[in-house]
């Protein structure tokens, strides 16, 4: 069992010290802290405008992560190039943090015709097989023992890649996530598997969830390593999980790391930018400044310049026309079938 | 009678079966507190406490395990899953263990249920917010299913599906939770399982057409009825109810007259339960046939998020199929 | 050509295919050491080892999850499922996200994969032995089923599933797994999938009927009709090969010209596959149906154990709804 | 977490002592061990006829439990009369120890028309409602779960009800032990998880179910108590699963106890009766012997009297004829619906 990595990027008290892997992860945390703060607020500023798109229904579903950036930016960029992502609905973000254009999440959100899934998907599922992130489900957890699979596949061929799932404390409930893990075991995968645990699934609390204190502990029913953090520290955030991305490239095994995060109950009234101390904008936003890596202006211009970026993306996605219907049929095989063919001569004779 | 919605009739329903009979228990994610995400199990747990409405962990399979050791133990479980879509982490528990407890076992042991799920499009839920998967348990023998289109019915099925020996699946299609209203009747009240109701009769003397049909889109039927009356054509509608066992013989009664089929659902069509409903129709009423009878369905695809309005099959594609059928 | 029975076919499929492309692996519960239940994948983990001939854990979610990543990835799995029975833990991965991979996705993603089970009953194996689950998978969208009668269709149909860009499941009928033998084409050899085959013509100028079967009861449609010669009844029988996507075109071919239908499947009658195909000879041979098709099916009870023969739709329940038909 | 018990009734090594209830379970276990003795007998002499006429081809199937007995009866012996049983396939046995009789036994392996399960159920799937066994399901794991939900029933109603669920090791891959174990312990039912570890799923070693050392320690996943005895030693495994059914009926939750043990690989040439080191009979019938309650005398007669009983039984069942057709229809539902009323007809004609 790895030992827990704290609250924050020093060693925590009592720990074991670091080993030279974790020191390099820390390392490379401080490396990432400004692009982390920029990504972690830019997915701030599109689900803030998400969820408002949603409550006028302008858009059929959002996941929001206002609040629990971190967990998801720092799997994207602890991720080596190679490496692939798994998210769930919630961590739609992971693909932005890796490439995807905003304009390809959001005409996907509005299931236009410039979606590349064509509006086959509910928002929150954009196809980015470039960025090497993999199609995230509707089904709580279904995802996670893909990723492993994925992982088994890249060891079998001898390739060095690590995949990382992303889920929520209410997936390990799931026979897919006891599947995933124990696969992770017994096969020793490469696989990071990042529970983001807000303590709720629904409007239910963990406790319904779980007995055990923390998630973490759930990996020694499976032989793997297991690491535990505080969401609201990016820093710690990131180092925890690309921890474990060189460990398991080192052929070490799986890695269950929970993240403890603390979404605000409500958004009424908090300011957005600020929530509290267990936003993990505030913590690493010190962080820069005790740095001199950031200062309130150069915050300002990144703020306005994304939401200058978020406005028209939305604009231009909401001009674009529903897809043809003809789409409907697409992608069921590679090649339409008959009686697909036969069916879209239904709709097709009303266009 | 006081006039409901849906969601309130099925509520009703849970109340008064929770009041008559200690044994009822209500399960499912989000189901206490918060009454589910459609609001269909609100004030039950103010009324009936934690241990009769019960917030379970996230696991279809685990709900629907646990809920059968409750039957074997023999209380009544009526677990929620909080969309259709989502059942499936579950079915080797309904299929292989729910749907076979009494035969394997001679009649010994029995593990009466009834499973609630919303089931439907129309809500712009996307592919795992919308499906209509009742071929898939109709198909497994040990199964009864239910699907109420009114509210009336919906009260009435539900407390009877609660109270009848076997295990039911009780579909609701969420698309008509608030929209369908109505007049329900107060206190118990219970509609018989395995009655199909002819909620339109054909004019005689005029070509006409049966249509089949339950749940959400009755409603989509009976658009398409009034729109084919404008061209002479007069509908006889079925609304099913019971979709297992089913009520054949109002059916081919209707059909006998008409000689004319439409079936309607929003499940894909390839074996969907529109299959059955055809080659029933072929075995009871071959000779009084007049057309094929046509299915009108869901496409043999995936739900889609954004063409949901073209992908169900709604009046607009109904009716074209009532005229093909009346004109065969 | 080396004669095999059932089981050395699909081996050699599945060997060939391992030696063509070395992304293809075998995986499931005994597979490998010791080759499979029905010994199936013997000798495979001998030549391709313990990387692409896995044992895994005993599950089928976790198999058929993880298989799917492994398909994302790029590689070909091959999966078995011990018995079709078994399938339902892992029903969810294949309906949500198997079936719905590339479609979801608009064709960027796909999840290619044979899932290989054996099906039905006849050996003795009661209720969790012997089931036909096809129509389950026949309604889900994105996925093709292919069940072969003989040895040489079994490694044809094989090795073309596994090239084939979508997902298969493929059923093999475990009753005739040494009971079919047969001459099988060396090396690599591809039996198109969605083809149906004329296994027997009916004779011009006779009474005749059209049986529409596949897998292990096929065998029992040609006693059958053999047995109907004698009554000068002439069967056409189509073994369907592959149910979906399904060769409509030479089912109806040939109902057009015989009239008459009768459907055989082991899995139970209601919402069979046996449905779908009368529906389907209903939009497509209306207007040249003589009698009302007839199904003959498991019935619309589990699988019993000691009555099995019963339970089968064999010869001699198939006798009389040929007659029956051929005399409406 | 309980500590392991031993793999004898004397305390371990190291191990803390044992409170009340433990001492009480190992004097429990010393009371039990005539009866036990006899029943592991009983089991080890129809199971190996049973294997006989399998091979023979008399039954279509059968799950050999020789070697394994001490987990089986221990569960059924510790149970109180309230509490109830949930075997699998393997775990046949439990009903021939709370009282089923061995003709019904029979007469359900061989289908006939005497079965309670008119035919219904393969070999091994007896149904025993009246002496609180619950029906067994060829789907490995299925049953857990159900054993959970059943003890959470007792405890809704406030009953005093332990439900016992054994088990097989390769069920704890599956997602229902994931399932049952979480529900357990979220909802603190009073059920002993008992999985009998002997090492192998089919022909797949352990190291292909999971990376852990053993089974019991899963038990941390979910906040569940655990142990870990040796199924060669019955007083042992009598004292844990008693404990553990003490435990929980004093509302102190789940159980998930291990019990190892090793079935001979082969019965080629082995003596049935002292199959080496690892046969519970052995360990068992020393203690007795010990103790003056058994000689070889006494075990012959009782061997004998064992032989005579199931020769009987199988000849009586064999005698019987084959259920009627028409039972194939009945408890598809409570009443036979009328589509079966017309399916019925069509063997009846044959009749
Ligand atoms: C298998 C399944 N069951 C139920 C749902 C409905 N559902 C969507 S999100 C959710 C709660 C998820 O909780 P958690 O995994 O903790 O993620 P969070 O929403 O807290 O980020 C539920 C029950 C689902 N999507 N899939
Ligand atoms: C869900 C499921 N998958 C596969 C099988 C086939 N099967 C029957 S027994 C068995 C192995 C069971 O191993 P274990 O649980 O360790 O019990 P043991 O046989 O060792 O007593 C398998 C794979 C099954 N019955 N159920
Ligand atoms: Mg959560
Ligand atoms: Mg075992």
């Amino acid at each position: 069992m790895q030992h827990a990595v704290s609250d924050s990027p020093a060693p925590a008290e009592g720990a074991p010290p670091p080993d030279a892997l974790e020191a390099r992860a820390r390392r490379e945390a401080l490396e990432a802290a400004l692009p982390m703060f920029r990504h972690m607020l830019r997915l701030r500023v599109v689900s803030a405008r998400m969820v408002d798109l949603q409550r006028e229904g302008k858009v059929g579903y959002h996941a929001s992560s206002i609040g629990e950036e971190a967990a998801i930016v720092a799997s994207a960029l602890a991720a080596r190039e190679q490496d692939w992502v798994f998210p769930g609905t919630r961590e739609w973000g992971a693909a932005l943090v890796r490439g995807l254009p905003l304009s390809a999440y959001l005409n996907q959100a509005f299931g236009n015709a410039e979606d590349a899934s064509k509006g086959h998907s509910p928002p929150d599922h954009p196809p980015a097989k470039s960025f090497r992130i993999a199609p995230a489900s509707g089904v709580v957890g279904a995802h996670v023992p893909q990723s492993v699979g994925f992982a088994w596949a890249a060891k079998i061929r001898k390739e060095d890649v690590v995949t990382l799932a992303v889920f929520g404390d209410g997936a390990t409930s799931t026979g897919d996530f006891h599947n995933a893990v124990n696969f992770a075991g017994v096969f020793k995968t490469a696989s990071v598997l990042v529970c983001r645990n807000n303590g709720r699934a629904g409007a239910s609390p963990i406790s319904r969830q779980t007995r055990t204190e923390t998630i973490a502990e759930k990996a020694i029913a499976y032989g793997v390593a297991d690491a535990r953090v505080s969401g609201s520290d990016a820093l710690a955030t990131f180092t925890a999980i690309r921890a474990g991305v060189l460990r398991a490239a080192e052929g070490k095994g799986a890695l269950l790391v929970e993240v403890v995060t603390h979404p605000e109950p409500s958004l009424e009234g908090v300011d957005l930018f600020a929530m509290s101390e267990h936003d993990p904008l505030v913590g690493l936003r010190r962080v820069l400044e005790r740095d001199g890596r950031l200062d309130a202006e150069a915050e300002e211009t990144m703020r306005a310049e994304l939401a200058a970026e978020v406005d028209a993306a939305i604009a231009a996605a909401m001009r674009a026309p529903a897809p043809n219907a003809s789409t409907l049929f697409e992608d069921v095989f590679a090649r339409v079938p008959a009686h697909l063919v036969a069916q879209r001569a239904l709709v097709k004779s009303k266009e | 009678m006081p006039s409901m919605n849906m969601v309130q009739a099925i509520n009703d329903a849970l109340r008064t079966s929770m009041r008559q009979d200690d044994r009822v228990v209500v399960m499912g994610e989000d189901v206490g507190r918060v009454g589910g995400v459609f609001r269909v199990t609100q004030g039950l747990w103010d009324e009936f406490g934690d241990d009769r409405v019960i917030d379970t962990p996230l696991s279809e399979g685990g709900i629907l395990g646990t809920a059968i050791g409750m039957a074997l133990y023999g209380m009544v479980p009526v677990p929620e899953i909080q969309f259709a879509d989502f059942i499936f982490p579950g079915y080797d528990q309904i299929v292989s263990e729910l749907a076979k407890m009494r035969w394997r076992s001679g009649g010994e042991y029995s593990a009466k249920m009834v499973v609630r799920t919303p089931v439907g499009g129309g809500i712009r839920g996307g592919l795992y917010h919308s499906q209509s998967p009742e071929s898939l348990f109709i198909h497994v023998a040990g199964l009864k299913v239910v699907c109420p289109s009114n509210p009336r019915d919906a009260k009435g099925l539900l407390l009877a599906s609660i109270r009848d020996p076997d295990p039911v699946l009780f579909f609701e299609p969420k698309r008509i939770y608030r929209a369908a209203k109505g007049e329900v009747p107060e206190g118990d009240y219970v509609e018989e399982l395995g009655r199909a109701a002819i909620v339109r009769e054909a004019e005689s003397g005029k070509p006409s057409v049966t249509i089949l049909a339950w749940g959400a889109m009755l409603y989509e039927a009976f658009a398409a009825a009034d729109q084919a009356a404008e061209k002479g054509i007069s509908c006889e509608i079925v609304d099913l109810r019971t979709l297992w066992p089913l009520d054949v013989e109002t059916i081919a009664k209707s059909v006998k007259k008409t000689g004319r089929v439409v079936v309607v659902h929003e499940a894909p069509k390839t074996c969907g339960f529109g299959a059955e409903l055809v080659a029933l129709v072929n075995e009871h009423c071959f000779l009084h046939l007049e057309a094929p009878p046509v299915r009108v369905t869901g496409f043999d695809t995936p739900f889609p998020y954004t063409l949901e309005m073209e992908y169900l099959p709604l009046a607009h594609r109904i009716l074209p199929a009532i005229v093909e059928t009346a004109r065969y």
